[in-house]
């Protein structure tokens, strides 16, 4: 088992052909991921790495059965991109590009949202189900099987954590980067109840940030969840961030903080750990 | 992109909505000249992207041209949180019978527009209770429509059927409106002002979604980053000065973050905060280095964690750099993820030897800063 | 038994203060509708025929629970209205007016779709659960309760046939009117399905018209029904409509006369009639 | 409402898609003159509301502009299904390497506008099997975006990479605007002409949304109804002449239907089509009445079952009538609904008595007009 994507997931690219998607691509073939069929306006008709090539999702959707698209375009034709997977009826979409019009973002959430679809990212690392299939940009060699699930907002500092698990021997279910950008597909909290259902999932790691307000949230769900919870939330040392005139006080009214953060995790019954390489020691005690 | 008040209040008077009559001007000559034409009490505001410019002295007011004039010269020789006064904008003097507040911008917990509404408007908003503010999430595909700015104005308690209220729903209409074809990521009209029958946007708090200036090709640019923090962003670094003195770089907000934390749980004292992002080639890396440098570090920490970047890039960068310029502190480098043995491979061929865990080298670059 | 409303629906006016809005919600109050609230903007606190008047629907809805609204609007104003009623919740919303542009009815319907609300009309005479509820502007004294369901497009013709029902004594669970424009929120098949599964409902009278392609719709799920279904379509004699350049000839295909609603009706095993006068005696006859 | 091909072209070029070099003209000489400007091959089209044009001989080639002129004064005298030729537009005579079919109209059943599309365009569309023509629903939430223009196009079998391709993306696009912004009803092109490189609109029909007409200010107007039926509809009522000997009256379309139905069925012939609408006060009774009696009817129906409209009103409107004009043919009144006692009252003081039943008004109307 795992949450979202797995084995059986026939993965679409789309963007195939630019450089960033044909080398994820290639890595992701590696990893193992299905991937069925790949998109490039105008390219319809190509073969790619044993791939075939569509103008169009509906194009490659009359000839393959598919569950979930991966995004390497540009940002100016991201929100086209998304839209285009969503009306095709696909049901899971990752957005991997970063520096998208927050309206952009907008506009592709709400439709995610009334077509019943998850969206995750935008500027998000993806989504590695350990083992079975990788939709995104992680290298391949950190991620292993095993039962931990883990949620993230950045890329690297998740390659940083689940590295150290992997080199501990701890395996993962299923690793979700759900985007760094002020507006997200996912949110911790969908996350975290996925895994709450997930029989094979056994803990759950958390890497937040400062800023924001979605790890305050997410406390509020964590109260309710059986399985245990390591969060490590970076930017305890870090400069203070701006902040979005009163609109933005008003709406956050004093949320965002390091020490907010950690308050709310730990009375939400999560375990809180200082740095990094705590995260492996931690679940080794709690998972005995 | 935040914008000047004077530019904000061009963009709002474009789309019709209520400003003061009134010009931003560069000079004291001019703002005789401004007050003359308006012919009555002005006010003399600093143009400066920072609040509490009131409480700081900035504005000031004037009921000749020629106390304009003098107030104006005062204001020009200021310096504002650090930021020094360039530029003024004169307008008339406002009666003020009640000041409201209203803004909108992005709740990222809904991932929708909020428009946010008060009938207690002014400097301290932000102490007004929960119970007089009204918060009003705009569903994108509905789009803002008559019925939601009435219930708006209806719950700020100000009374639909008086030409106020209605003024009132014809600017909540234009916020939007502004809000969505400017790809705004805030608007906020502090005091908007509540004059006899009218409804004036006394202030303009105007900030523009930077990744969406590319289609936004009508509105003024403007530069609020420092030179070093403006040449960072151009090669798609992330560049903020710290107060300690080892140098960090690191791709990615999270694992800069990650590594500023374990630096000072190690006890060092980070000089600055650099994230190359992803796939920083040459270039950004050299340009990096020289940020780095130019604070005067007593080591370096390098900590890359290859995805998108790619190992083996950033060590044939790095050498480079090293053989080309030279670095005159000494410097950890930690480099696994994306072609990591091919990244290991030139740096050892240049004789440096990379460390596989984030901790090891936290802890030596500390020792080194500390020798 | 009844279908949409019933004798429990809380009913809001939207535009209760104006001219007809006032008329028709002393003639539903006559009929025994509970109108429980009214909106007019800048109008709110004010009390008409005892039925107190708010701002906005918002302010209504916070103050009564309100299960269905029929709005009394100008046509220019309709789309604000219905979608108001619609974002404030309201699961039932009648629209009376008529003149309202097609661009206007298809937001409403869109939006009604997302909200899973049903919107009745526009151009409709309203709805009539006899001896329970009506909202819209028939005239009371023709409707009475019983066991036939009638749908139908065009109101005058309803009012002719329920009238010749009740004079027969044969009494109506609910008379639908889906509204007699090109975009309308309720098609008939939408409302056949809900008197098929009515218990109440014993037999449905269909009342359409010449033009379109609703009927030969209807005639699809018909096959599927139970219960028997007796129709009447208008405009037998009636001189050829105005046809939407090709496009209307690709959409329709040859649908839309008068021949071809009978002969699909009728190959579904409903009754067509070929006057209206004529239902009550078929009713008689298929009933006993 | 519409509009003729010239101003619908206008429309186009307004929003940027591509039209044809040309002008309307309203005599010959303006056509020779257009033709000179054109300098090469024209074609002149009779503006006419009528499809068909070509099929006629309302569409004329000329090589020169003398040709033209000839042309022009040929076209002016032609009358197309009873319709004058009062306008032309003359045009550049476009070379075709395809005719191709572009249509946004609105789809009853699933309550959406609908795209259709073909590559096998021209005056024979409607004879094209269903497998060339490609359909479209657009969600009006989601509107039009790149990606649905695309999928369209690729349908239509026209490769995505060539200038064709991606210009017929470009006009997908835009006529979707159109079709919103203008509040149409139908937007039709047919052909839309491959010509090299380039895709033109070589014709373009469109139907604005008669209810809308309040709101789009800017557009021409046309009238298309005669003057009894302009006069008619100004008053609220819908009046189609027909060649029987019964005058109707009725209130709403169906139940106008209804009574020409059931007088069909005791042998008469309705003498028109007049649904009166809801609400029709005295003045639209009365004008209701003269375009009855224009008809020369042997006896008349009025046939009102009251909702909106109420009984009284029409009693009141006809005894009024009756009296100040006279009615010189024997009339049936049905009156019941909505205060159809007081209605009834109302008649009965005028010596008039209401029948009842439609049924047996409609037989008495037959038997009087058999008389």
């Amino acid at each position: 088992m795992a949450i979202l994507i797995d084995e059986n997931t026939n993965v679409l690219v789309q963007g195939l052909t630019g450089k960033q998607g044909l080398f994820h691509t290639q890595q992701m073939l590696a990893y193992g991921s299905k991937i069925v069929a790949g998109t490039s306006p105008g390219k319809g008709g190509a073969v790619v790495e044993g791939i075939p090539v569509y103008d169009s999702v509906r194009a490659a959707c009359e000839n393959h059965q598919i569950h979930a698209s991966v995004i390497f375009i540009p940002a100016a034709f991201v929100k086209d991109a998304a839209l285009e997977a969503l009306e095709a009826g696909i049901k899971v979409v990752v957005v991997v590009t970063e520096h998208i019009p927050v309206h952009d973002e907008m506009a592709i959430v709400a439709y995610a949202r009334r077509v019943n679809a998850t969206v995750i990212g935008p500027n998000t690392f993806g989504i590695v189900s350990s083992g079975k299939c990788k939709m995104g940009i992680p290298p391949n060699q950190f991620f292993i099987p095993g039962s931990v699930g883990v949620v993230a907002r950045s890329g690297t500092l998740t390659y940083e954590i689940v590295g150290n698990l992997t080199a501990q021997g701890i395996g993962q279910t299923t690793v979700v980067g759900i985007g760094g950008d002020r507006v997200v597909g996912l949110s911790f909290v969908d996350v975290l109840k996925m895994f709450e259902q997930d029989p094979e999932t056994k803990a759950v790691v958390l890497i937040g940030e400062i800023g924001g307000k979605s790890e305050e949230e997410a406390s509020l769900y964590i109260k309710e969840m059986t399985k245990p919870v390591i969060a490590y939330i970076a930017g305890k040392s870090a400069p203070p961030g701006k902040r979005m005139g009163h609109a933005g006080a008003i709406i956050e009214r004093g949320m965002g903080t390091y020490e907010g953060k950690v308050k709310a995790l730990t009375e939400a019954g999560a375990r809180v750990v200082e740095l990094p390489f705590e995260v492996p020691e931690v679940i080794k005690e709690i998972c005995r | 992109m935040k914008m000047f008040e004077y530019m904000g209040k061009e963009v709002f008077a474009k789309f019709g909505l209520p400003v003061p009559k009134g010009r931003m001007v560069a000079n004291s000559d001019e703002a005789f000249q401004i007050a003359t034409e308006i012919g009555g009490p002005v006010v003399i505001k600093s143009q400066v992207l920072s609040g509490k410019r009131g409480k700081a002295g900035g504005i000031k007011f004037a009921d000749h041209p020629e106390e304009a004039r003098v107030a104006a010269q005062e204001l020009f020789g200021m310096t504002i949180q650090g930021l020094a006064v360039d530029i003024l904008l004169v307008e008339e003097k406002l009666h003020i019978d009640q000041e409201l507040y209203l803004s909108i911008t992005i709740d990222s917990a809904s991932k929708m527009p909020v428009l946010i509404a008060s009938a207690h408007g002014g400097m301290d908003i932000e102490e007004v209770a929960d119970e007089y503010i009204v918060k009003k999430q705009i569903d994108v595909e509905l789009g803002m429509h008559g019925f939601i700015a009435c219930d708006v104005v209806r719950r700020m308690g100000i009374p639909l059927n008086t030409p106020q209220g209605k003024e009132l729903v014809k600017i909540i209409k234009t916020l939007y409106k502004i809000f969505t074809q400017k790809d705004v990521d805030l608007v906020e009209i502090n005091p908007l002002v509540i004059s006899g029958d009218k409804v004036i946007a006394a202030d303009a708090k105007v900030t523009i979604d930077d990744e969406a200036l590319y289609r936004q090709v009508d509105l003024p640019r403007v530069e609020e980053r420092t030179a070093s923090e403006k040449a960072a962003h151009d090669l798609g670094l992330s560049f903020v000065e710290l107060d300690g003195d080892i140098g960090v770089m690191a791709n990615g907000a999270g694992i800069t973050m990650g590594t500023l934390d374990t630096l000072a749980y190690y006890g060092g004292k980070p000089a600055n905060f650099l994230d190359a992002g992803g796939g920083t080639g040459e270039e950004g890396t050299a340009k990096a280095l020289e940020l780095i440098l130019s604070r005067n570090p007593k080591s370096i920490i390098i900590n890359i964690f290859g995805g998108i970047t790619r190992c083996d890039d950033v060590a044939r960068a790095f050498v480079s750099v090293k053989k080309n310029k030279g670095i005159p502190v000494p410097v950890v480098i930690r480099l696994v993820g994306t072609n990591q043995e091919a990244g290991r491979a030139i740096l050892k061929e240049a004789g440096i030897e990379a460390y596989d865990g984030m901790q090891d080298a936290a802890k030596k670059a500390v020792e080194l800063a500390q020798k």
